[in-house]
């Protein structure tokens, strides 16, 4: 179970945010039914492929989201969960908000890839809320995300601006679902979360030692748990 | 018993002092602002209002909980770039909150619409939102107890409605709207076009008639696009 | 309190099935959503009229039911709970069943017309199942029908073929509903029972003292609980 | 993943001994049956069947329980003039039998599809059917508590479905439909017509592909009345 630099894929950078949503992307099944989060997210269907045939899910009440909407196509009655104009593709279907969230409430949807502050060693989300004294707090539809896809990718940088791993032991920020992150992309490396703790399936531009340090939790390679080659649920 | 009104200033006329007032839409999507602005001149005050937000810039619902006319929000997602009257109020103690994760908001309105006393969900188990609330272990999964949001009015838009009160919906305008109907006492509903019973294919009607009471239409509601413009 | 017979309204003579169709009928209040049981309570649907502009619920799926099909206008698709190919009128709207028992359940219909083994004083609803040993049960939508509307009436003959009264004081069948029904119409009378039991609202050839003969639980005249003008509900 | 298949036989032969089986339908609208004689045909037993009835006839789920393959039902309406495999294997105590009331039924089929884990329901409340459950006062009035059903497989029929797997139903026959798809692992339905992506309205659509795995062409299914006749 010790770390070998040999057991992983590596890069030679780090991954910028496009590079990044083009691995996710890369990793989702064919024909698999996806919910995009708000944000980094999102960028994630610049890079799915008509092969792939994904159909993409929208929690305001849509399957089948096409891309974001311009010109005439602009129709205030067709948004996204962020509330930006989106088209609708050939095979969509509409339906209201209780339906919609029996979708990923009743565990139909494939992967949910969201953003996150903090993702603790064994799986519990934080990104809803900052917890600050006076913060208004929203959630939306953040815990139902969290808690009903069958697979929930976090996107996000390894770390903060002051240099802390959001790789966490367990979480500072309010969780919005415990033990529901199954896997995170970041620019550094990407990680298996789940009962059994961190895995490093790849990484980029870092040595897994350098990735230690800066991550307080214990990681494993992915060889060593026989994970080499998952790269797609 | 179902009624059609000439103008959104009758169709809010009935609401009372200290209701709990369901207000369909999602963003601008299915909003029924003129509803809520007749709300606002009726005069209406002490009201719990359900929306999946808690107003946004100077119209609407902003101005009904800058007026003070609004004691209790439920809502998901109050917090918005442009949530100013809300933020004031809740800051200066002077409005309350319920927070409730979307997911929860749609399921406790349906329950409301269904009959349903309660139920137990996985969402929120172990977060803040949840504390204080009855936990059990179902499904393989920790879940925890909901329970419905009626309401006594709710106010939603559609695009269509026949002489029977059936309503259908435009794309992700439908929201809120269907379970809203079904939850609220009364449901007055503004459409932009009142077609001849019979012109809508029952197997395309989205909300039955039975749970309409009040029917205005707004000339030109139809879209949210043409509000924006 | 005690019984007088000018209190309240009488007829020469017992009501047959379809003079009492025809008064359920009359009772129905305009514009009201209705959903008339298997049976006897079918027959409330040949005496409504069009001024009346009632909706008939089927709980297979549909509101706006029309008449029984026949000839050419039969089909397979288009059925009523008893499984009777119906017509459809227009402004009729089809959902699925959970959709279509939430229209029930939520307390959106106005009145559910149901037959009955026996009603007990306080309005306990026995309808589904005799009890009897090896009898194997069946329920269908009884208890969804007696729980949900906002008002139950019973239609059924007074008294058994052995002579026995329906309107008992507690149900000896296995119930359906608990204190579900609000008014039961005989051949001999109309009853609005309740919590504080039941009051006669009309007889038919019998006076309220040979009634209340018949009948095991103590009978109010409806004009001592000031309910003698309430024809419609 | 969504399959179309050729055959009724390719579209069961995944169906394993001591699944949990929903079949769509009530009385003959929406009945599956050119499945349901597949699934007799492909031999699996010991199964639980999920139905608002017990099996009709000398046909279809009748046989299924004449054969000896349902071990349980679980229905709201077993006994009827023509269900005497039914009552066979019950009064013999080879069949075990729950009996769920009608609404119970679709609202627990329902809240499987839905990811809840339970729910109150004033349905049956004080009835031999609701002996041993938990009971609570909720929203004035004594209400029962109710469990999801889940099952492996729904057989189900619709009227048309397009290229990804969208569905919509005719008339009355969309009764259980909808509801069965959503609440198994693997859904397969029976269509008359399957027609290109894009055919079919999105905002008519009833059952989003989402909920069907398997979809299979049976010629002149559309209707119960051609069934029959």
């Amino acid at each position: 179970m010790s770390l070998t630099e040999t057991s992983i894929k590596t890069s030679d950078a780090p991954l910028g945010r496009d590079d990044l949503a083009r691995l996710v992307a890369k990793d989702i099944a064919p024909g698999s039914f996806v919910n995009l989060g708000i944000g980094q997210p999102t960028l994630v269907s610049n890079y799915l492929t008509e092969e792939q045939n994904i159909t993409l899910h929208t929690e305001n009440g849509m399957l089948g989201m096409g891309p974001e909407a311009t010109g005439d196509d602009i129709d205030g009655d067709l948004i996204n969960a962020g509330k930006i104009p989106v088209t609708e593709l050939p095979g969509a279907s509409y339906f209201h908000h209780a339906d919609s969230f029996a979708i990923m409430r009743g565990g139909h949807l494939d992967i949910c890839v969201l953003g996150a502050f903090q993702v603790s060693a064994t799986g519990d989300l934080a990104n809803w809320h900052t917890g600050a004294p006076g913060a208004i707090p929203a959630v939306g539809g953040a815990m139902d995300l969290a808690t009903g896809a069958k697979d929930v990718f976090v996107m996000m940088t390894l770390l903060t601006r002051e240099g802390a791993s959001k790789i966490v032991d367990a979480c500072t920020y309010p969780v919005t679902g415990v033990g529901c992150v199954t896997r995170v992309y970041t620019d550094k490396a990407v990680f298996l979360t789940g009962p059994d703790g961190v895995t490093v399936r790849e990484t980029f531009g870092i040595t897994l030692e350098e990735l230690q340090e800066l991550v307080p939790v214990p990681l494993k390679a992915a060889a060593a748990v026989g994970l080499q080659d998952q790269a797609a649920p | 018993m179902l009624n059609f009104v000439d103008s959104v200033q009758a169709a809010v006329a009935g609401i009372k002092d200290g209701s709990t007032v369901m207000i369909g839409g999602f963003g601008n999507a299915g909003q029924p602002f003129e509803l809520i602005d007749a709300l606002l001149d009726c005069g209406a005050t002490d009201l719990t209002v359900v929306n999946n937000n808690a107003g946004q810039g100077d119209q609407g619902l902003a101005l009904l909980i800058k007026e003070g006319r609004v004691k209790k929000m439920i809502c998901s997602f109050p917090r918005q770039s442009d949530s100013w009257h809300f933020d004031a109020k809740y800051k200066a103690g002077e409005i309350e909150l319920e927070l409730v994760p979307q997911g929860n908001l749609a399921e406790r309105i349906r329950a409301a619409g269904a009959g349903i006393g309660g139920f137990f969900t996985p969402t929120g188990y172990g977060t803040t939102l949840a504390e204080g609330k009855e936990t059990r272990f179902l499904d393989g999964k920790w879940q925890v107890f909901e329970t419905p949001i009626h309401a006594d009015v709710a106010l939603i838009k559609a695009l269509k409605a026949d002489g029977k009160g059936n309503l259908v919906y435009r794309k992700t305008a439908r929201n809120f709207g269907p379970i809203m109907a079904a939850a609220a006492k009364q449901t007055i509903v503004q459409v932009a076009d009142i077609v001849p019973t019979g012109a809508l294919d029952p197997e395309n009607v989205v909300t039955p008639g039975i749970y309409v009471n009040t029917v205005v239409k707004v000339a030109g509601s139809g879209s949210a696009a043409e509000k924006a413009a």
